[in-house]
């Protein structure tokens, strides 16, 4: 594994019109890393994360998978290449069941393409990947409920669902734990440390008994900057980080 | 409205049951029409002709004879799909003669589907007499046996129309001026040849289609007409097509003179208001016709109706018919339309004959323009039609590619 | 037991299809059948986009047309001696509508929303005007026709005769209703669902979006042109009026009163709205306005459609407690009729009165009974009842909701 | 060049009668997302509640009254109708305006008939302003001239000068921005609504008479008012004022050139003549394919960009 990382941005840089989002964003992720990214309220965190899937184009820099540049590819073509994502404002298929929004999920890489010739419940491996799925994500009673029906906690593991369920090797979590309880939110980590082994994931939350619990590494996002990136241990005791911090992040950081 | 017809209708059966006295054979007759939507005008007054029709045709050559005309409405909204379903309709009913007029898409569909259900089915067929769609190709290439046409074609009226020309000296310049579709551009083709051939010291400076209804504003297409220094504007145009053109030349302050089509129509005449004196039309008929008959039906008809009598190919069709029954000594489709192929009936207008070859009327024919001092006038304008030109029946007959392809 | 409930109203729609000339026999039923038939193909076209796949569509008329012109060129050379059998025209009508859907679907599926409804509106509106100015193609504002008994006889059958003709277009009607209803559990299928819920998400899924809606299109047209060439075998001619607006409208009028959240909506929204349109004209000439009204009152109140009332209650009638429902829907009735026999005396009268303006004899009865507008009696009724209707109803509705609410409730928990 | 200078005056004319039309529909749209198909049936509206009133008073009279009674209509529509329908969905509410459409158009003939009404031009301004080549100008275009921009003015003034328009300039941009700024967001659409229904009714009542009032009228603009506000960009006035001049202009224009599609081409340098299957398009001239114009405009300009020419958002 000493090729390229999973993940390397290099300078990246967003601008919304003056605004400038990201300034100069450099971070490497090594694959079968936990990389986890924090930093302030906009600071840019989802910004990043939409730079990487190709949500919006980059105003400068690079990013590169495993050492191929994927900077100006399309959303889709970045998730071929075994990128997955979830959404910090839970983005599901509303009106479908959540077994076909997890079927959905998993179409593109049990590879039922755009078939029209066959029949979706034709697909034996794709109907197994959705039922172990909703088993793993403790779904399997809600099965045939619409997602937009679902109570809030259900929603966000399916949301996490969606991103993993496709079986993708490079994981974006984007604050996969907001708005849960500690019990979910126990439940949502063990789920993520289970499906990330051996797989490379980048997390942004702002939990930060989370993001020590699971992270290897850290990066700090501050004003559009990496402002600090290591192990936990060596951003703990980062000055600019603990700057950064003022308040009551600080006091989870110590 | 329809809902009273067929009360009556089932009322009047029912008397013929009850009174053995009264037992009159009913040939029931169907209007498809647009009854409703923003057509239903042109339909309601078609309803009211055949009415007034009708009744003159049982009064007259059906009288005595124990058979009778009886009016049934069935509304296409001038599309051609539905006019097929009602045309399926009026069949299931028991009608045997279709009367249709509005719109040439129309009569393309139903003389087509008339043909095809008389071939298939020949012991129910049906005739379809046509008072007003007037594309040239219903009774030329595309003409059918079980088709007749009581108004004259659009290249007829073009020819009535020109024989005007021929005598109006002080005309030199004209332009011809059409709505874009196959009517607008059969109204063209006659113009610009017929004027090429009968009067060719006449000069063609300007030949324009328009889309149809699209033109809100017509000042600069009169600013067209006055730059090519037109005289004269040839246009089959009708609706707003036609009085927004003659208002925008009232408004502009052009002087050339207007040859129409479709000028007789109330809401045209209204909308442009008095700048319409001096327009001329060209048709079959005109209110102020100065003949006694006529004077009476008009005068008769704009008391029940309260409407302009305008559409006198529902009289010529509905007393043709009746003849055509009296003649055959029948009331079955076949020995009808035999009858009326050919037929001469005199007229209050002078004779005129279904000509044979290809089912088309041949009549007299007039050109009229609005003038003040008329005596049957339009209801907001102090306009009526006064003659300036009639052309006698034998005279308008032209050539013609027909072949019935399914003549009996 | 999933399967018989998904074979169950299929092997009920073949059997009706087969018996409906046989009961309804006179040549205008026949004649509606197959308009129905018709409607409901380019209907369950038309949702595969609206409802399944969240693209309004306004210039879909345009591949009905599309494929119904080039159907109609086909049967033209069958007529001249070609060996094309008649009941294989909706091929030929199917392949014209994929094509051009092909060749649209370019233009307008990167679009959504409200950019993609406006960019079909467009494209439809150039369309219509282009055809108009290709006579030769499209044969003007009469359109082309031929003769669909022209082409080469099978088993002895021509299919001039409107049974034999229905029997093709109630075949092909089926067909491509079994096929649009299998093409919604395909991968595909379930794509364009997708893509309506959340076309960003399929993005992140390895999907691009408007790759989807450009194959959705492509079927929705395929099956629009087969409707075509249904409607070319039916009425033996085709017209521009076919492509243009008013098609667009009425398919959209018949999905929505159906209802376009389930499969079958469109059918019965087909089958309701050819009724109206044919039978209802026949009627009253203030069906345009009962055709408003009824679509804002569905707006309003229903906006799941006919079918969506019936999905409603499905479950309430299975498990018998549709009973409980029946008192406090009863106490609404009352309201709810005076208030429709208000409207329609109101509208109704006004028609009248504006026939007897136009120079209709005066006087005269609505339904049987004798109503003169010209005089005050029939205004004032009318008035009373709409608003002592509207007023039961603004009464007595919300506990029959609340009743609904609680047992439709109960059994869902 | 007389001429030229008469098509251009033309045009301009009535490509700002558009932008009265679409600078309304364009707020609806942009601000509530309602794709309002009855808002030409408001215009036609404006054009008869003016024939009534001026038969009964005057015309200066109806220029005030009825775009306020058209507004009154359109603000209760908003606030009984569309309101209601809001929850569920803009496809609800599209199906909503469409039946709205359905039932103007229908209550219209019953109450002024399905003929065209005598809708008259104010005798006052039914004069010629000057003649260019002989053709005279008549003064009535120029007032609506006149109207149409003292009401662009106002329109603008209000936006960019008044608290509303403030909200209104907001909403268009940030639509759940202005919800949690603490704004009654539903008084604000209704206003808008009422505002671009009073639009349209005043352009019925400055067009009515100058055209013609029939119960056609509406379907008439309908489609070409949706072109415009879409080319323009949704919620974008600027953008509307540029498709409606470039509409008014390239409809008012192309009718002057009666030169054959095959000629215009082989004018610059591709000569088609040869390729006869598609005669019949050759043979078309370019001022008969004026309609198609505007619509093909909008399917090249939202082929290129979905947002319109100033589009603020896209949906």
């Amino acid at each position: 594994m000493s090729a390229a990382p999973a993940l390397l941005l290099d300078g990246v840089v967003k601008n919304f019109g003056l605004v400038h989002v990201l300034r100069d964003v450099n971070i490497t992720v090594a694959a079968g890393e936990r990389h986890a990214i924090i930093g302030p309220n906009g600071a840019g965190k989802s910004t990043l994360f939409h730079m990487i899937t190709g949500r919006f184009p980059v105003s400068g820099g690079r990013i590169s998978l495993h050492g191929r540049d994927i900077t100006d590819m399309s959303s889709y073509d970045i998730y071929r290449l075994g990128v997955a994502r979830s959404f910090q404002v839970t983005s599901l298929f509303n009106r479908l069941s959540v077994f076909e929004n997890l079927r959905v999920g998993a179409m593109r890489n049990k590879g039922a393409g755009h078939a029209w010739w066959r029949l979706l419940d034709g697909y034996g491996p794709l109907r197994e990947r959705a039922e172990e799925m909703l088993e793993m994500l403790g779904l399997t009673a809600r099965r045939n409920v619409p997602a937009g029906l679902l109570a809030y906690a259900d929603q966000r593991a399916l949301e996490i669902g969606l991103a993993i369920v496709g079986g993708a090797t490079t994981i974006l979590l984007d604050e996969p734990t907001a708005g849960m309880s500690r019990h979910e939110t126990e439940r949502a980590v063990a789920l993520i440390r289970r499906v990330s082994e051996g797989r490379t994931l980048v997390i942004v939350e702002h939990d930060m008994g989370v993001v020590f619990d699971l992270a290897d590494r850290i990066s700090v996002l501050d004003n559009g900057r990496v402002i600090a990136s290591g192990t936990p241990a060596d951003v703990r005791g980062d000055p600019a980080v603990r700057s950064a911090y003022l308040g009551a992040a600080a006091e989870v950081l110590t | 409205m329809r809902l009273r017809t067929i009360v009556a209708a089932a009322f009047a059966a029912l008397m013929a049951c009850n009174s053995t006295a009264r037992a009159d054979e009913v040939i029931r007759v169907g209007l498809i029409d647009p009854m409703s939507g923003a057509f239903s005008v042109a339909g309601r007054l078609g309803e009211q002709h055949f009415r007034f029709a009708i009744e003159k045709a049982n009064a007259g050559p059906l009288a005595g004879t124990g058979k009778r005309l009886d009016l049934t409405i069935y509304d296409n909204e001038v599309s051609p799909e539905k006019s097929l379903t009602m045309l399926r309709k009026a069949i299931d009913d028991g009608v045997h003669y279709i009367v249709q007029g509005n719109g040439s898409n129309v009569a393309f569909a139903l003389s087509d589907a008339v043909a095809k259900h008389n071939k298939r089915e020949p012991n129910r067929a049906v005739l379809y007499l046509n008072y007003a769609a007037v594309d040239p190709s219903l009774t030329n290439d595309k003409c059918n046996w079980w088709h007749f046409r009581f108004d004259a074609d659009s290249d007829m009226k073009m020819h009535a129309l020109t024989d005007y020309l021929v005598t109006q000296k002080d005309l030199h310049k004209v332009y011809v001026f059409n709505m874009d579709y196959s009517f607008g551009a059969a109204v063209e083709r006659g113009a610009v040849s017929m004027v090429k051939d009968r009067r060719p010291d006449l000069q063609v400076v300007g030949v324009e289609r328009i889309p149809m209804g699209k033109i809100k504003d017509f000042t600069p297409y009169i600013a067209k007409f006055q730059a090519a220094g037109a005289d004269t504007i040839i246009t089959g145009n009708w609706g707003p097509d036609l009085s927004l053109l003659v208002k925008a030349a009232a408004d502009t302050g052009y002087k050339g003179r207007f040859l129409t089509y479709y000028l007789g129509s109330r809401d045209v005449v209204s909308e442009i208001g008095i700048a319409g004196k001096g327009a001329a039309i060209v048709g079959v008929f005109y209110d102020n016709i100065d003949q006694p008959l006529v004077r009476q039906w008009t005068t008769e008809f704009e008391k029940r109706y309260d409407n302009t009598f305008g559409s006198w190919t529902a009289i010529t069709s509905m007393m043709m018919l009746a003849e055509s029954i009296k003649k055959a000594g029948s009331s079955e489709p076949l020995p009808v339309s035999k009858a009326m192929s050919g037929l001469t009936w005199d007229s209050p207008l002078g004779p005129i004959t279904m000509r044979g070859e290809n089912h088309q009327m041949l009549q007299p024919m007039f050109v009229a323009a609005l003038d003040t001092g008329m005596a049957h006038v339009f209801p907001d304008v102090p306009l009526g039609f006064r003659g300036i030109g009639r052309i006698e029946g034998k005279d308008t007959a032209m050539a013609t590619t027909c072949q019935f392809p399914n003549a009996p | 037991m999933r399967t018989i409930s998904h074979t169950l109203p299929w092997v009920i729609a073949v059997v009706l299809v087969l018996v409906a000339p046989h009961v309804f026999g006179s040549g205008f039923s026949i004649s509606l059948l197959c308009r129905m038939a018709i409607a409901a193909v380019f209907a369950l076209s038309f949702n595969m986009l609206m409802g399944q796949g969240g693209m309004m569509d306004f210039g879909h008329a345009v591949y009905l047309g599309l494929g119904g012109f080039l159907a109609m060129h086909v049967m033209r050379a069958a007529d001249a001696g070609w060996w094309i059998p008649t009941p294989a025209l909706p091929i030929v009508g199917a392949f014209g509508g994929v094509v051009a859907a092909g060749l649209g679907g370019l233009v307008v599926s990167r679009s959504t929303r409200t950019a993609f409804a406006m960019i079909t509106m467009g494209l439809a509106e150039a369309i219509v005007a282009l055809v108009l100015m290709l006579p030769r193609l499209f044969g003007g504002e009469e359109g082309i026709n031929a003769d669909r008994s022209g082409g080469p006889p099978i088993f002895g059958f021509d299919f001039g005769s409107p049974l034999e003709a229905y029997y093709v277009i109630a075949f092909w009607a089926l067909a491509a209703a079994g096929l649009m209803f299998l093409f919604t559990r395909t991968p595909l299928g379930r794509l364009s669902n997708a893509v309506r819920d959340n076309a960003e998400r399929v993005g992140f899924l390895g999907y691009n979006p408007g790759r989807v809606r450009y194959f959705v299109y492509m079927f929705s047209g395929l099956f629009a042109g087969l409707a075509g060439g249904l409607q070319a075998i039916n009425d033996e001619i085709i017209t521009s009026a076919n492509i243009g607006s008013n098609a667009a409208g009425a398919v959209l009028l018949m999905t929505f009163i159906g209802g376009v959240g389930t499969f079958a909506g469109p059918v019965v929204g087909a089958v309701v709205v050819t009724l109206m349109q044919m039978a209802l004209g026949t009627v009253t000439e203030a069906w345009q306005l009962y055709n408003g009204l009824i679509f804002i009152v569905m707006v309003l109140w229903a906006p799941g459609g006919i079918s969506g009332i019936i999905l409603a209650h499905a479950p309430l009638v299975r498990s018998g407690q549709a009973r409980r429902l029946v008192p406090s829907y009863l106490t609404v009735l009352p309201g709810f009729v005076a208030a429709l026999l208000g409207t329609i005396g109101l509208s109704e009268n006004a028609y009248r009165l504006q026939s007897i303006r136009g120079g209709s004899p005066p006087g005269g009865s609505i339904f049987g009974i004798p109503s003169d507008p010209q005089t005050m009696t029939p205004w004032l009724v009318s008035l009373a009842l709409t608003a002592v209707g509207l007023w039961l109803v603004a009464r007595t509705a919300p506990r029959a909701r609340a009743a609904w609410l609680e047992i439709a409730g109960g059994t869902q928990a | 060049m007389d001429q030229l200078l008469l098509i251009l005056l033309n045009g301009l004319v009535y490509g700002l009668l558009l932008f009265m039309l679409s600078s309304g529909l364009t707020l609806i749209v942009g601000m509530m997302g309602v794709l309002n198909f009855a808002h030409a049936s408001f215009y036609m509206l404006g054009a008869y509640v003016a024939f009534s009133i001026s038969t009964l008073m005057n015309f200066w009279v109806a220029l005030i009254v009825a775009p306020l009674v058209v507004g009154a209509l359109g603000a209760l529509v908003e606030q009984y109708g569309l309101r209601a329908v809001h929850k569920h969905g803009h496809l609800a509410e599209l199906l909503f305006t469409f039946g709205l459409a359905m039932i103007i158009g229908e209550v219209i003939q019953l109450i002024w008939g399905r003929w065209p009404v005598a809708y008259r031009v104010p005798e006052s301004l039914d004069f010629p302003l000057f003649s260019i080549g002989g053709t005279a100008y008549p003064a009535y275009r120029m007032f609506m001239m006149g109207v149409s921009l003292f009401m662009f003015v106002v329109l603008y003034a209000t936006l960019a000068r008044t608290r509303l328009g403030l909200v209104v300039r907001a909403a268009l941009t940030h639509p759940d921005m202005v919800a949690m700024l603490g704004h009654n967001v539903p008084r604000v659409f209704t206003m808008v609504f009422a505002g671009g229904c009073a639009l349209a009714g005043l352009a019925g009542v400055i067009a009515g008479n100058a055209y013609q009032t029939d119960p056609g009228m509406a379907l008439a603009l309908g489609a070409i008012v949706f072109a415009v506000v879409v080319m323009g960009g949704l919620g974008s006035i600027s953008g509307a004022l540029i498709a409606s001049l470039i509409i008014g202009l390239v409809q008012t224009v192309s009718i002057g050139l009666d030169m054959k599609l095959s000629t215009a081409l082989g004018r610059i340098g591709l000569h088609v003549d040869g390729i006869t299957a598609l005669s019949d398009v050759w043979d078309i001239s370019i001022n008969r394919a004026a309609p198609v114009v505007p619509f093909l405009l909008l399917v090249i300009i939202l082929a290129i960009n979905p947002r319109g020419l100033a589009g603020s958002r896209s949906s």
